[in-house]
C-alpha cells in the first residue's frame, strides 16, 4: 500500500500550482518504512562485518551526538551518530548522503559511549560498502586522493621520486657515527609533499642533528601509510600500501620506528605488525624524551601565549596527552594556557578519516571552530604535533582576516626555535 | 410549514418591483457589461491594466467607492419569477471589491468601535508575551494537559506525511514555555502546514488538543505579526481577502462561483462543461445562484448581512483582518509592490 | 492459637505463598478460589521473566506443597457470599454456602487484563490477525494449541513479521486508564527474545513509548533482546489496519527520527496491561477497605504496613496493591503471612 | 487470497462502534445548509428538504428576511482568520433563529458546520461564564438571545436515523449489482470533523468504526469494506485546498487513500463532508492526468445516494452532472434508468 516516490509523474501536467516559482504536484511520503525491504537490509549489514553487532544495543541516548564534533558546525542538515544508528538498526541506510563522510575519524563517540559501540569502525566498513562497491555517494576529491594512494603512493599523484625532495640535497648518511644504536625515521606524506607540513620534517632533522642521534629514512622507498585510503574504506589500496612498508621495514631491519605523524604512528601500531618486535612511536615521544634528558636544551626563551592543539590521533585513540604539555611547559618565556576543548575532550580539525582531501566551504570548517576557541583564550601560537592537523589549521587561518594574528606551528619547529 | 415549493415564498420579495426601479436596475446591469476591461478578477488582469485600476480606484473616496459597489450589487432582474442579482458574479474576488472592503471595514470599525471587551482582550494580548497567550488564550488554555510525546498524533498527521512537519515538536515546544522558542516558532512555516482535521486530537492518550493549540497560535502569529516572517504565514493575507471577502459580502465563507474551470484545470472536463453551464445547472435542480430563496447559491438580504457583519466586528474578526491588512501594507512596502500585486504573489507564487 | 484460621481470598501464587508460610507458623489456612483450580493466572504462562523458568513448574510445586499440608484448607469455584465482623473476626459465607470463621482475611485476588476491544484503533476482535500477548502467550506454549508455532490466525500460514505493541491499556487517560502497569515492558520484551529464539528469521518489531524495565536483570533481558536482533522503535502506535490477504498495516510515528513509520506485518500482539480484579468493588465493599483513584485496594500506611488495611483483621497482598511481576507476589505472600502472624499473636495476647 | 470482505469479523465491529451512540430527534429540525456543498453539489442540498418532505417531518430554516441563515464561519475559524469568539456568535445567532422557530434541535449538511457547533457547545460547558458573555455580546450587536440547542446533528445522522423507513417505504432500487444480485462494495469515507472532533458525544459509531455512513449503505443493501487509509483526512485542510500553492498536499492525501482502497475493488465511495466529496472526486482526475493511475471511483454524496435509490432523476433532482468522476457507471450496475445521450453529459470522459 504504501509506494513512497510517484512512479511515472507526467511533468508536463500543469496546473498552475506554483511554490516560489516551482511548480507543485503530488509530495512525495516522508514516511518511513517497516517491511521485507529494510528487514533485508538490515540482515545484509548485520551479516557483513561483526562491528554491527553491536549497534543492536544502541539504547539511543544521544551522547555521541552531543560530543560529535559535526554538530557544533551550523549546516542545514546535521549529522547525528544517534540518528544514524537508528536508520542503520532499522535497514533505512541510505548512502546516497553526504552523512557518511562527514564524520572525521575523531572518537569522541566511541569514547564517551555507555555500550561502547565502535561507530567509528562501522562508518570505515560502510564506506567500504561505498569505495568497492559502489554502494553509495563518494567525493570526487576523495575519490582521486584514494586512487592515487593506490597507483603513486600519495594523495596527490605527485611524482614517487620527489619524496626526498624536501631534504634538498641534504645527504643524511654523511653526518652519521656507526657504533650508536640506529632509528629509523617515518616521514609520511604530508611532511614530504605538503608546504605547510615540511617544516615539520626540517625541524625534526635538526632537532635529530642537534642531539646527534643516529637516523634513517626509507627515502624515496617510503610509501604513504594507508591510514587515509583505509579510513576512506579502500582496504584493497591500504593493504598494498602496508605489504610495501614493512618488506621495506624489513630490508632496512630497524626496529625502532618514529612516525612524525600520528595517523601513521596509529596505523602502524595497530594495523602493521602481528608480533611487537617492531617497535612504531610517534616523534613526539622521542622529542619529549631528548628534552627530559636535557639532550636538547632550550637557549632562547620565546614569550608568547601557546596553547596545543591535541591531534585526535595522540589524545583519543593513543592517550599521549601530557608528554606534549611537559614540553611546551620546560620552554623558557612561553605562557601555556589549554583551550576550552583539550585534552581527551579536544575537537577535531576535521582532517581526520579522509575529511582533509574534502574541501569544505568557508563557515563549515571544524578547524575554524578551533581557532576560534584560540582566540578566545588570546593565544598567539596554536601548537600541535600532527601535519594534517598543521594543514587544516594553517589553511583556514590563512586567506582569512579574523586568524591573522595567530600562528599555527609544529611542536618540533616550536621546539626548535628555542634552541 | 411543508412543502418544498413554498419554500420560495419563505422570504417574500420584500416590495414588487415598481416600474422605474427596474428600468433603473436594468441600465446598471447595462453600465456593468459596459465596464472597462481591467474591471475584472485578478487572474486575467494585466500589469497594466492594474495600474489603471488602482489609479481609478485611488481617485474615489470612500463614500463613492462603496455607493458605487452597492448599486452595482443591488441591481436586481426578474428570472423566472425571483429576483436576480447578476452583477454579483461580476464584482466578487476583484481589487474593487478588496479596496472597497478595506475602506467599508475600517469605517465598521471606528463606527462600533464602542467599549468591546473582546477586541480590548485580544489588544492587550498584542502587549503581552507569547507564553502568556498560551496559559490564557480561551483556546491554547483547554488543549494542553501534559505532553509525554509518544508520537500517536504524529503518526496519523496527514500533513507529517508530506511535509517536514510534526505535531509532536510543535507540542513540545508550547510544553516548554520558553518565549524565544515560541517565537521562533510563530515566525516559522511549521504551524502553517496543519490540515486541522483533528486526528491528533483524537488519538491523544493524554486527551491533549495539538490541532486545537496550533489554531490558537496561527491566530496568535497573525495578531503578534509574526505569520508574515514565513512564506505559508504570508498566505492568510489572500484567505484574509478570500474567505474574508466572501463572508463580509455573501454571508458565506465559499461563493459557488468561487471555484472556476478556469483556475482548477485539474478539476477536469466535466468540471468545464458544468462552470460553462453553471447558473442553467443550479436552478434545473432547484437551488438558487444569485437569487431570492433559501438553497445553494442565494443572495443573503442586506439585513441578515448586516446582522452577522455587526457580530463579527463584535467578535473581534475586523479587528484581526485590520492587523493582516496593516501586516500585509508593511511588508509589500518593504518589497516595494502594490497591495494588489502582493496579493497576487501569495495567494498564487507563496 | 490452633482454633484460630485464616482466610485467603484467590489461590494464585500470592494466596499458596502465604498459606504455606502461616502453615509453617502453624496457622490453620483456607483458600477461596473463584476457578476449578489453584494457581491463577501463572498457570498459563509457559515461560516467566526474567530467568525463562516455567511458570506451570512454580504452579506445580507450590500447588504439591499446599495439598500436602494438612493445615491448608480449600474451596474451588466458589465466591465470597455475605460476611459478618463479629470482634475480632469474621463470620462468611460463600456462594456454595459453606461457612468459615476466621480471625484474619488476606485478600490476594489479583488482577484482570485489560479487554483490548476497548482500544478500538488497534482493531483487536475484528482483524483475526491482531492478538494480545495472552493469546501470543498461549501461541509460545509447547504444550499449547499450535505446540509452539506462530501462526497467522486468519490463513494458518506461518507469521514470519511480528509486531509487538506496548503499552495498550495502560498510560491512557482516553480509556481511563493512566497507569503504568509495570510489568507489560518486561513481559513483551520476553515474548520477543521467545519468538526470535524460535526462528532467527522471524522479524520482531517492537513499538514502545519508553522501555520501563526496572526490575533486577530485566534490562539486560531488554539488552539481550536488543542483542539477538529485536527492532525496538519509540513512537505509539495509533492505528492498525488490514490489507486484502489479511496482513496487518501498523501506523505510528518513529519519535527518534521525527518521521512518520508505517509498517506490514503477519501478526500483531497487543500487550495488554491490568487492571484491578472483576470483584474488586464487591469485595471493598464487603470488607469496607479502600479503592485507589485506580480501582487497585490501599493499605492502611502504603510504607509502613503495606498489608494491612483501613479494616481490622483484613490483609491485602500481591497484584490487587498494584501490579507486580510473579517474584515480588511471592515476597509478598511470604511477608503478609509475617504481618498476619504478629496480628494473630497481638490478638490472642489480649 | 482471501475475499477483502473477510479480512474482518463484522460483529466485533458492531460491538465496539455501538458503544458511541447518540439520541437522534425524530422530528422539528432546524435545517442550515453548507457553502462548499452548495457551490459544488447544490443537488445534495435541495435534495434534504425533499426527503424531510418526503418523510413528513417538521422542518424549518430561516423566517424572515432579517433572520436568513448564514453560514457558520466554521471554514473562515479554521482558516484562521476569525478568533473563536467571532464564530461563537455567529453559530449562537443561528441558535437564536432556530429557537425562534421553536425549533431545539439543529442540523446541518456540512461536516465543519457540524464539528463547530459541537465545539461552541463543547466551549460552554468548559468554560463557565461564557454563555453569559456571548448572551450579553448578541443581545448588544443585534438584540437576540440564544439557548444551547438540546440536539446538535448532523443531516447524515437524520438520515442514518430514518434509514430503514426510507428503505421499507420509499425506495425503489437497492444497492445491489443488477445482473448479479451482488451487494455493492462501499468505501465510505466519514469527515474528520464528524469523526474525530468529539467521538464519545457527538459521533455516531466512534472514530473507528464510524458507523453513519456505512449503516446506511448496509441498510440499503451495500457492504461496507474497509482499508488501511479508512479514517485518513481527504487533505482538504482548509487553507491548503483554497491556496494553490499548498494543493499538493491534498492531492497526495487524496493519492494516498486511492492507493490504499483500490485493491479492495470499491464500487463507490460515499461521504457526509462537503469538502471530502469535493476533493475525493476532483483530485482522481488530477491523479489521472499526473500519475496515469487510472481509478474514477464514483463519489457520492449520502443524499445523492438517497436521492438515486428513491428512484429521483439523477439529473434533474440527483445532480450527478456535477461530478468530475462520472457516476454513470454506477447508474448501470444498480440498473437506475437515465438518459444516456441527455444534454447533461456533453463531455466525454475516459471510461
Amino acid at each position: 500500500m504504501s509506494e513512497k516516490n510517484l512512479k511515472n509523474t507526467k511533468e508536463t501536467v500543469d496546473y498552475g500550482w506554483r511554490f516560489q516559482g516551482k511548480p507543485i504536484l503530488c509530495h512525495e511520503d516522508r514516511s518511513t518504512l517497516v517491511d521485507e525491504s529494510t528487514y533485508q537490509m538490515h540482515m545484509a549489514l548485520s551479516q557483513m562485518s561483526r562491528e554491527f553487532y553491536y549497534l543492536e544495543r544502541c539504547m539511543q541516548c544521544g551522547m555521541c551526538t552531543e560530543t560529535c564534533p559535526n554538530t557544533k558546525l551550523d549546516r542545514q542538515d546535521k549529522f547525528s551518530p544517534r540518528e544514524f544508528i537508528q536508520k542503520l538498526r532499522l535497514g533505512l541506510l541510505d548512502l546516497s548522503g553526504e552523512d557518511l563522510w562527514l564524520c572525521t575519524n575523531c572518537g569522541n563517540c566511541e569514547m564517551i559511549c555507555p555500550f561502547e559501540i565502535p561507530f567509528v569502525e562501522v562508518m570505515i566498513s560502510l564506506r567500504n560498502l561505498v569505495v568497492e562497491q559502489g554502494a553509495g555517494y563518494l567525493p570526487a576529491t576523495l575519490k582521486n586522493s584514494i586512487s592515487s594512494m593506490a597507483t603513486y603512493h600519495n594523495p596527490w599523484m605527485e611524482n614517487p621520486d620527489n619524496r626526498n625532495a624536501w631534504l634538498g640535497g641534504f645527504d643524511l648518511s654523511e653526518h652519521e657515527d656507526e657504533d650508536l644504536p640506529k632509528i629509523l625515521l617515518f616521514m609520511g606524506c604530508f611532511p614530504s609533499y605538503d608546504n605547510d607540513a615540511k617544516r615539520i620534517a626540517k625541524s625534526a632533522l635538526q632537532l635529530l642533528h642537534n642531539s646527534s642521534i643516529n637516523f634513517e629514512t626509507l627515502g624515496n622507498k617510503e610509501v604513504c601509510c594507508g591510514d587515509s585510503s583505509f579510513r576512506s574504506g579502500d582496504y584493497e589500496g591500504f593493504e598494498k600500501l602496508k605489504r610495501i612498508n614493512t618488506d621495506n621495514f624489513i630490508e632496512k631491519g630497524i626496529k625502532d620506528i618514529y612516525t612524525l605523524s600520528p595517523h601513521c604512528f596509529d596505523v602502524m601500531s595497530k594495523r602493521y605488525f602481528e608480533d611487537d618486535e617492531y617497535c612504531v612511536k610517534p616523534f613526539l615521544l622521542l622529542l619529549h624524551e631528548l628534552i627530559i634528558n636535557n639532550k636538547l636544551i632550550f637557549t632562547k626563551s620565546i614569550n608568547k601565549r601557546i596553547t596545543f592543539h591535541d591531534p585526535c590521533f595522540l589524545c583519543k585513540h593513543n592517550q599521549i596527552i601530557e608528554e606534549p604539555r611537559r614540553i611546551l611547559k620546560s620552554i623558557p618565556g612561553a605562557e601555556f594556557i589549554e583551550m576550552e576543548h583539550s585534552g581527551q575532550k579536544s575537537m577535531c580539525c576535521g582532517g581526520g578519516g579522509g575529511g582533509i582531501f574534502l574541501d569544505r566551504k568557508k563557515g563549515e570548517r571544524l578547524s575554524e571552530i578551533r581557532l576560534e576557541e584560540a582566540i578566545e583564550i588570546k593565544a598567539d601560537v596554536v601548537v600541535t604535533a600532527c601535519p594534517l592537523c598543521l594543514s587544516m589549521l594553517a589553511d583556514s587561518a590563512k586567506n582569512d582576516d579574523r586568524y591573522k594574528n595567530i600562528e599555527v606551528k609544529d611542536i618540533c619547529e616550536f621546539v626548535l626555535e628555542a634552541i | 410549514m411543508k412543502k418544498t415549493e413554498s419554500k420560495s415564498q419563505v422570504c417574500p420579495p420584500s416590495d414588487k418591483p415598481t416600474e422605474n426601479d427596474s428600468n433603473e436596475s436594468i441600465n446598471l446591469i447595462e453600465d456593468v457589461k459596459n465596464l472597462p476591461p481591467w474591471f475584472q478578477r485578478d487572474f486575467n488582469l494585466s500589469k497594466k491594466d492594474q495600474e489603471l485600476l488602482r489609479g481609478y480606484l485611488d481617485n474615489l473616496d470612500d463614500e463613492e467607492i462603496i455607493n458605487l459597489y452597492y448599486q452595482l450589487r443591488e441591481a436586481k432582474e426578474i428570472r423566472n419569477d425571483r429576483y436576480f442579482y447578476p452583477n454579483m458574479q461580476i464584482l466578487f474576488g476583484t481589487p474593487f471589491e478588496r479596496e472597497k472592503d478595506r475602506r467599508e471595514q475600517r469605517i465598521w470599525a471606528e463606527k462600533y468601535e464602542a467599549e468591546n471587551e473582546v477586541i480590548q482582550w485580544y489588544k492587550d494580548a498584542r502587549e503581552k508575551s507569547c507564553v502568556w497567550w498560551v496559559e490564557n488564550h480561551i483556546i491554547a488554555r483547554h488543549c494542553l494537559n501534559s505532553c509525554m510525546s509518544c508520537g500517536a498524533c504524529s503518526a496519523l498527521c496527514p500533513a507529517a506525511e508530506f511535509f517536514d512537519y510534526n505535531p509532536r515538536i510543535i507540542m513540545e515546544t508550547v510544553q516548554e514555555k520558553d518565549e524565544q522558542l515560541l517565537v521562533d516558532l510563530l515566525k516559522s512555516d511549521t504551524i502553517w502546514y496543519c490540515y486541522q482535521c483533528g486526528s491528533c486530537k483524537a488519538k491523544c492518550p493524554r486527551k491533549n488538543n495539538p490541532f486545537g493549540m496550533i489554531t490558537s497560535l496561527r491566530q496568535l502569529s497573525q495578531i503578534k505579526g509574526y505569520h508574515v516572517h514565513s512564506i505559508r504565514g504570508r498566505q492568510q493575507y489572500a484567505a484574509r481577502h478570500f474567505w474574508g471577502g466572501n463572508l463580509w459580502n455573501r454571508a458565506c465563507t465559499l461563493y459557488f462561483r468561487n471555484v472556476e474551470s478556469e483556475t482548477h484545470k485539474d478539476f477536469g472536463p466535466r468540471f468545464e462543461a458544468y462552470d460553462k453551464a453553471r447558473d442553467d445547472f443550479f436552478t434545473r435542480v432547484g437551488a438558487c445562484p444569485d437569487s431570492e430563496g433559501v438553497l445553494s447559491g442565494r443572495k443573503v438580504h442586506p439585513e441578515t448581512l448586516d446582522e452577522v457583519r455587526k457580530l463579527w466586528q463584535m467578535g473581534g474578526a475586523l479587528y484581526m483582518w485590520e492587523l493582516i491588512e496593516e501586516a500585509a501594507k508593511n511588508q509589500a512596502q518593504e518589497w516595494g509592490m502594490t497591495i494588489d500585486e502582493y496579493h497576487d504573489k501569495v495567494s498564487r507564487e507563496g | 492459637m490452633s482454633q484460630q484460621r485464616v482466610l485467603i481470598v484467590g489461590g494464585g501464587v500470592t494466596g499458596l505463598r502465604a498459606a504455606l508460610t502461616l502453615d509453617d507458623f502453624g496457622i490453620k489456612t483456607t483458600i477461596l478460589e473463584k476457578t476449578s483450580q489453584l494457581g491463577g493466572k501463572v498457570t498459563g504462562y509457559s515461560k516467566v521473566f526474567p530467568d525463562f523458568r516455567d511458570g506451570k513448574k512454580i504452579v506445580c510445586d507450590l500447588v504439591d506443597a499446599v495439598s500436602n499440608s494438612a493445615g491448608i484448607e480449600i474451596i474451588t469455584e466458589s465466591t465470597i457470599n455475605d460476611v459478618q465482623k463479629r470482634s475480632g473476626h469474621y463470620a462468611m459465607t460463600f456462594t456454595n454456602d459453606d461457612v468459615v470463621d476466621a480471625s484474619a482475611v488476606i485478600l490476594a485476588c489479583g488482577f484482570e487484563t485489560f479487554d483490548a476491544t476497548k482500544q478500538g484503533e488497534y482493531g483487536y476482535g475484528v482483524y483475526p490477525n491482531v492478538i494480545t500477548s495472552v493469546e501470543l502467550e498461549n501461541f509460545l506454549d509447547h504444550q499449547g494449541p499450535t505446540k509452539g508455532k506462530l501462526l497467522r490466525p486468519i490463513d494458518g500460514n506461518p507469521a514470519k513479521r511480528i509486531a509487538i505493541i506496548f503499552c495498550v491499556g495502560s498510560r491512557n487517560k482516553r480509556i481511563g486508564n493512566p497507569y503504568c502497569s509495570r510489568i507489560c515492558c518486561s513481559y513483551s520484551t520476553k515474548q520477543a527474545i521467545e519468538i526470535k529464539e524460535l526462528d532467527t528469521e522471524t522479524s520482531v518489531t517492537c513499538f514502545y513509548m519508553d522501555i520501563r524495565t526496572y526490575g533486577r536483570g530485566f534490562e539486560e533481558m531488554y539488552q539481550y533482546a536488543q542483542d539477538i536482533g529485536v527492532k525496538y522503535i519509540r513512537g505509539r502506535v495509533s492505528e492498525c489496519s488490514s490489507l486484502p490477504n489479511g496482513d496487518i498495516q501498523v501506523r505510528a510515528e518513529n519519535t527518534l527520527l521525527g518521521r512518520p513509520v508505517q509498517g506490514t506485518f503477519d501478526l500483531v500482539s497487543l500487550s495488554v496491561g491490568m487492571t484491578p480484579c472483576k470483584d474488586a468493588g464487591k469485595i471493598s465493599q464487603l470488607f469496607e477497605i479502600k479503592q485507589g483513584h485506580d480501582g487497585f485496594f490501599v493499605a492502611a500506611d502504603e510504607d509502613i504496613h503495606p498489608h494491612s488495611t483501613t479494616a481490622e483483621g483484613v490483609f491485602i497482598a500481591g497484584s490487587v496493591t498494584g501490579l507486580k511481576p510473579i517474584r515480588d507476589c511471592l515476597l509478598d505472600g511470604a511477608s503478609v503471612a509475617g504481618e498476619v502472624a504478629s496480628y494473630l499473636r497481638k490478638l490472642n495476647n489480649k | 487470497m482471501n475475499l477483502p470482505m473477510d479480512v474482518f469479523n463484522h460483529e466485533q465491529r458492531e460491538s465496539i462502534w455501538k458503544r458511541y451512540v447518540k439520541e437522534i430527534p425524530d422530528n422539528n429540525y432546524f435545517l442550515t445548509l453548507s457553502c462548499i456543498l452548495g457551490a459544488l453539489y447544490p443537488g445534495s442540498e435541495s435534495m434534504v428538504p425533499k426527503v424531510y418532505d418526503l418523510l413528513g417531518l417538521d422542518w424549518n430554516t430561516n423566517p424572515s428576511a432579517r433572520s436568513g441563515w448564514t453560514c457558520c464561519s466554521g471554514i473562515a475559524y479554521h482558516g484562521d482568520i476569525m478568533p473563536i469568539e467571532a464564530t461563537l456568535l455567529t453559530v449562537a445567532r443561528l441558535w437564536s433563529i432556530a429557537q425562534e422557530l421553536g425549533l431545539d434541535s439543529v442540523t446541518m449538511s456540512c461536516v465543519t458546520s457540524f464539528g463547530i457547533h459541537c465545539e461552541c457547545k463543547d466551549l460552554y460547558e468548559q468554560e463557565p461564564g461564557l454563555k453569559d458573555k456571548v448572551d450579553r455580546l448578541l443581545r448588544d450587536s443585534c438584540g437576540r438571545k440564544f439557548e444551547i440547542p438540546k440536539y446538535i446533528n448532523h443531516i447524515s445522522d437524520i438520515y442514518y436515523h430514518y434509514r430503514q423507513e426510507l428503505k421499507n417505504n420509499h425506495m425503489k432500487f437497492q444497492l445491489l449489482e443488477e445482473k448479479t444480485g451482488r451487494p455493492l462494495r462501499v468505501v465510505d469515507h466519514v469527515g474528520c470533523h464528524y469523526s474525530k472532533l468529539f467521538p464519545e458525544e457527538h459521533s455516531l459509531g466512534g472514530t473507528d468504526y464510524c458507523e453513519v455512513l456505512s449503516g446506511m449503505a448496509q441498510a440499503w443493501g451495500g457492504s461496507s469494506i474497509d482499508y488501511p487509509e479508512r479514517r485518513h483526512c481527504c487533505g482538504m485542510g482548509f487553507r491548503q485546498c483554497m491556496i494553490s500553492p499548498n494543493r499538493g498536499g491534498t492531492m497526495s492525501s487524496v493519492l494516498k487513500k486511492m492507493r490504499s482502497m483500490a485493491p479492495f475493488e470499491p464500487d463507490l465511495i460515499v461521504t457526509n463532508c462537503p469538502g471530502c466529496e469535493v476533493f475525493l472526486d476532483k483530485e482522481q482526475w488530477a491523479i489521472y492526468e499526473v500519475t496515469g493511475e487510472k481509478y474514477f471511483i464514483p463519489v457520492i454524496t449520502y443524499q445523492e445516494l438517497a436521492g438515486l435509490l428513491l428512484g429521483w432523476d439523477p439529473y434533474e433532482t440527483v445532480g450527478i452532472q456535477f461530478h468530475t468522476v462520472p457516476v454513470e457507471p454506477l447508474l448501470d450496475k444498480i440498473g437506475i434508468p437515465y438518459d444516456a445521450n441527455s444534454p447533461w453529459v456533453n463531455c466525454s470522459v475516459p471510461r
